[in-house]
């Protein structure tokens, strides 16, 4: 078991009434598996990912519950050792490619940082990794991307930049929070390819957040639907897609056009 | 049913800081659109779909082509329900604005018109002293269509008017504009680079890449048999061939 | 694509000190009075005063005029003083290295103190440090510059006596006094301009903190001070350094200021003199000199802007 | 308006109503005439009948820092009053109309701009001469530059907005757009300038004068009267000390309003 989360409960004390976000999730993920979260704006599902990634901001926020993690407590842990495994055993990768690079900064040295803060490497050996991965990620004019600053690519390839970023120290686990959702359909497909080649080829989990169900049909072996912060059902995505229990993933799966192209 | 809509060899192009060359935007871009039809113009970023909307309304200069539009005070539906509405008014105000200007009604009058568009488009009347930032997507973009339908257009334009709304709440937008589209035969121009929302809502789709038409046709014979190889990655990449 | 963004930004410059210069001229063309009698006196004679007016060429039209003062300018010949009959140039040529040293001194220091004050404050938002740094930022921002300059005489020295004041060293005899003594008048000018800077620095940084890019740095394993020194420190310093290139030009005009209160004979000294007594060539010269070097230090700061953020060189102007 | 609670908004009118309640109360009633000389009272420090003590000639330093703030006030009053009116109207037609006007007032700005205003405020004066009409003008030209900036960069960001476009389509007017639908958005932003303009107007009234070429006299101005000051500073040191403190509380009024407003904005 790679990753478990036990009634994990998110609550936020910003303003006078605390406002309960996630609401005991549970949940489980396997060495090397895809497990996909759907759910729309406000169901928690961005917070659970985020709890797990070790994000979640410090002051004015009660967690209960437990993230075990290759045997760690995450929610327990120090600081000092969380820093450890984020970006070392588990990367992460955003929804806006637009916003999650530092402008003011080179793409290589913005991929190589995970070897920098994790690895004990010269710099010629880091670049030579950080290279490697921005050419696993399909950016054939590496070396161009590499010496090359964030606002010079498009949407896509900022993507893939973050994909390599995450990807570049090996880590086992993979959080993709929407990762497609600003991207053109086109790209879109391109990235959950190189996701699912990713996985087969590294066998790294990961853990696909999205409002999208037809694409986390495609692309996820196991499925949990969120609501209002709560697990609403969960199960293998055939399962979960063709014959869903609860009414609220009836109506998300009856709000995607059907096109049925044989009648004519 | 005589025609509302005729673009004919539309070309746009845009100057570029520090470059010399312009960027050509459109290239001899041609469609017409009859009355009470709905148009799908369906492409990704940076193909010229918006480009193409606001050539329509005037509001960009267009090198060459020519644009026939006698549809009546055709209006416009923004992507972004965030901007497209003024933070600083009133529901109330922003849906009377096109009344101040078309018409010569009371300010009583113009309450009693805003009263019966909020039924229109689904909203109570307690709405309409809120403030825009008061509101949740879905009732934003449902007050920006209230706005067009004030004066009373024969043709809207929609640019992408719900891909920034959740799923569920998209489909109430959609089947608001189809209703309004049969009551009033408003002929609706629908911009979107969702080819499955656009399925069944369009009576006819045109393909747009990089400022050009790629293909043209009936959403059904379309989506079945697409001629060119680019509508085929685009019908493939949404998961519908 | 570089070289040229850089040309389009100096011809700008040029562009811009050329308005300047044609500026200051035009205002002075409107003064009633002619430069002869003022430079003859009231009972020269009419021949003596027509032919000076041909010698310096002022019944040339206005335009070829105006040329002409711009080329002698570039040359450094700023025409004659009124009341002293000398070149202005040598009546300036010792002056401004005054007016420079305290300009740049009082930049230097606004420059270190505001980045480690920004830094300090910024990472301890919400302690008790922050609310007193707060408030003595804005009440450092609403004292003036002559203000402070007499509050540094009266408490440094008339009762700790750290100076004589009054007692200005010239940089000929003693260059190391000279300095000394330019320190307390350079601290009076820095003070506001520094505490707008610390609050602008700060809050640059609690705003690029909120980034999505920190959030993803945060995602690689860094810690705090790894995520401020390494990311958010070098984007939040761009709105600062445009405003130290604004800062600069409030100092310089400060300075004419505060060379009253400590008594030193630098630009803003003369300028004054020459305004009560109409001296037009001299407060003319020391006003362009004062706006180009305000405009090309503005020209340097925007080279620094852009070699720390290349959004600026193929997108369109962020400022 | 509940918005505005923010500490530092009330802070900010409390200390700049204050100075104004005192500029008001000046214009009708000082406790001495401002320019009367008691010669037994020369030099004396506080006292019951003399609040802040007499100067050098024997006036009464309350009574003259009342007309000192009155003048003051008047004086930064109007200078925002030429720098807003005139920086809205450039800054809203170069902002929402662009193009060559747009290019060619922006470049004049950027010249204008090189000019500190202080600067700006000595070449007109100059040219005008001194007196509390001319400092006001020679301000008020000096302010124009940077309001006009402000103005046209909040309008610029606002013309990008989907509802600007929208309010053309229904066939609002230009002259409506800026006024009607633009202006109040950009109000708070406006509003915390002009409070900026107000501090630096003082601040740069009080320069000019302490120069002795601002207010002239027998007006008095808060300047001026620290230039007097520095020659009887180790005598007299509150003869400074009170009309230093009384400019920086104006100066400190004035931004802990803009601050306040920027904070409520932000909310």
């Amino acid at each position: 078991m790679l990753l478990e989360i036990k009634q994990l409960t998110i609550e936020f004390h910003d303003h006078l009434v605390p406002e309960t976000v996630v609401k005991n999730v549970t949940m489980s993920m396997e060495e090397g598996e895809i497990v996909g979260i759907v759910g729309e704006s406000g169901s928690g599902k961005s917070m659970t990912a985020l709890s797990v990634a070790g994000l979640l901001p410090r002051k004015d926020m009660k967690k209960k519950g437990e993230i075990w993690f290759e045997g760690q407590e995450l929610l327990s842990l120090p600081r000092k050792e969380l820093r450890l495994l984020q970006g070392d055993e588990i990367g992460m990768i955003f929804q806006e490619p637009m916003t999650a690079l530092n402008p003011t900064m080179k793409i290589g040295k913005q991929v190589e940082e995970s070897l920098y803060l994790h690895r004990d490497l010269s710099r010629t050996e880091r670049r030579e990794l950080a290279l490697s991965w921005l050419e696993k990620v399909e950016l054939n004019d590496s070396e161009r991307v590499y010496e090359s600053y964030p606002h010079e690519l498009s949407g896509g390839m900022r993507q893939r930049v973050m994909i390599a970023a995450a990807m570049v120290a090996g880590p086992k686990l993979l959080i993709a929070d929407e990762p497609t959702t600003a991207l053109d359909v086109t790209v879109q497909a391109q990235i959950i390819q190189l996701l699912k080649k990713i996985n087969e080829k590294n066998n790294t989990a990961i853990l696909f957040i999205s409002h999208d169900l037809s694409l986390v049909k495609d692309l996820c072996d196991r499925v949990y639907v969120m609501k209002d912060g709560e697990v609403v059902e969960h199960g293998k995505s055939e399962d979960v897609f063709y014959h869903p229990m609860e009414d609220y993933t009836k109506q998300l799966i009856a709000a995607i056009p059907v096109i049925d192209l044989e009648q004519d | 049913m005589e025609e509302i809509l005729k673009v004919e060899k539309l070309n746009v192009s845009f100057a570029q800081s520090l470059k010399k060359n312009r960027k050509q935007v459109l290239t001899d871009v041609s469609l017409s659109m009859k009355k009470g039809e709905i148009l799908g113009l369906a492409g990704e970023s940076g193909s010229g779909k918006t480009t193409i909307a606001k050539a329509i309304l005037g509001m960009i200069p267009i090198d060459q082509g020519t644009i026939t539009c006698n549809a009546r005070t055709p209006q416009m539906v923004f992507q972004d329900p965030y901007s497209s509405l003024n933070p600083a008014k009133t529901v109330s105000w922003i849906l009377q604005e096109p009344l101040r200007m078309k018409t010569k009604e009371t300010a009583a009058g113009r309450v009693e018109k805003v009263k019966s568009v909020l039924h229109q488009i689904g909203l109570e009347e307690n709405l309409m002293n809120r403030k825009p930032s008061e509101l949740s997507g879905g009732q934003r973009q449902r007050i920006c269509i209230g706005t067009a339908l004030m004066s009373e257009p024969e043709l809207l334009i929609a640019d992408e008017p719900v891909s920034a709304l959740d799923v569920t709440i998209q489909a109430q937008v959609l089947q608001l504009l189809k209703s309004i589209h049969e009551k009033k035969q408003l002929a609706i121009l629908f911009i979107s680079h969702d080819l499955r929302t656009m399925y069944q809502f369009c009576d006819r789709i045109v393909i747009l890449r990089n400022g050009q038409i790629v293909e043209e046709g009936k959403p059904s014979t379309l989506y079945a048999s697409p001629k060119e190889e680019y509508t085929r990655l685009l019908l493939q990449s949404a998961g519908i061939r | 694509m570089k070289v040229k963004y850089y040309c389009k930004k100096f011809i700008a410059m040029l562009l811009t000190l050329l308005a300047v210069s044609f500026f200051v001229f035009a205002a002075f063309e409107i003064i009633p009075g002619d430069p002869a009698t003022s430079i003859l006196g009231t009972n020269a004679t009419k021949e003596s005063v027509q032919a000076l007016r041909e010698e310096m060429g002022l019944n040339a039209p206005f335009l070829s005029r105006y040329f002409s003062w711009v080329l002698s300018c570039c040359k450094g010949d700023f025409g004659i003083s009124y009341s002293y009959h000398i070149p202005v140039r040598e009546m300036i040529a010792d002056k401004l290295p005054i007016t420079l040293t305290m300009t740049v001194l009082a930049m230097l220091m606004t420059m270190i103190v505001s980045v480690l004050l920004g830094v300090f404050l910024a990472k301890h938002t919400r302690s008790v440090w922050d609310k007193c740094g707060y408030v003595v930022n804005q009440i450092a921002m609403a004292i003036p510059a002559f203000f402070l300059g007499i509050l540094f005489t009266y408490l440094f020295g008339l009762i700790l006596k750290w100076f004589t004041p009054g007692g200005y060293i010239s940089y000929q005899k003693n260059f190391v006094g000279f300095l000394g003594y330019l320190i307390m008048p350079s601290i009076a000018i820095a003070i506001p301009k520094c505490a707008m800077s610390v609050k602008l620095l700060r809050s640059s940084i609690l705003t690029e903190a909120g980034k999505d890019y920190v959030r993803t740095a945060y995602s690689r394993g860094n810690s705090t001070s790894q995520v401020l020194y390494r990311h958010v420190l070098k984007n939040a310093m761009i709105p600062v350094i445009t405003f130290w290139g604004m800062a600069l030009a409030d100092m310089s005009a400060g300075s004419i200021v505060v060379e009253q209160v400590f008594n030193i004979p630098g630009l803003g000294r003369i300028l004054l003199s020459s305004i009560s007594n109409r001296d037009y060539p001299v407060v003319e010269a020391v006003i362009v000199l004062i706006a180009f070097l305000v405009v090309i230090t503005n020209f340097l700061v925007d080279l620094l802007y852009r070699k720390m953020d290349h959004r600026m060189q193929d997108g369109e102007d962020l400022k | 308006m509940k918005k505005y609670k923010n500490f530092n908004f009330i802070m900010g009118v409390i200390l700049t109503g204050l100075v104004v309640l005192i500029a008001i109360i000046g214009c009708f009633y000082t406790p001495y005439d401002p320019d009367a000389m008691d010669a037994v009272a020369k030099n004396s420090g506080i006292s019951m009948d003399h609040w802040m003590g007499c100067d050098n000639f024997g006036r009464d330093i309350f009574s003259r820092i009342m007309e000192g703030i009155r003048n003051t006030f008047l004086i930064s009053l109007f200078t925002v009053a030429i720098g807003t009116i005139v920086g809205v109207l450039i800054g809203a037609v170069t902002g929402y109309f662009g193009g060559w006007l747009d290019e060619i007032l922006m470049r004049i700005n950027d010249a204008l701009f090189a000019f500190p205003s202080v600067l700006l405020a000595l070449v007109v004066i100059s040219l005008l001469g001194t007196g509390m009409f001319r400092v006001t003008l020679a301000l008020g030209i000096a302010f124009i530059p940077s309001f006009a900036r402000i103005v046209r960069s909040e309008i610029k960001k606002q013309v990008t907005q989907d509802y600007v476009e929208s309010a053309k389509l229904m066939g609002a007017g230009n002259f409506r757009i800026i006024f009607v639908h633009i202006l109040p958005n950009i109000l708070p932003v406006l509003l915390s300038s002009i409070m900026i303009g107000f501090n630096n107007a003082v601040l740069a009234e009080a320069g000019l004068s302490y120069l002795g070429i601002g207010v002239q006299p027998p007006d008095a101005s808060l300047g001026r009267m620290l230039s007097e000051a520095q020659s009887f500073l180790f005598s007299m040191p509150w003869y400074a000390l009170f009309p230093g403190t009384v400019i920086v509380i104006m100066v400190l009024g004035f931004a802990l309003m803009a601050e306040g407003i920027t904070q409520a904005q932000m909310k």
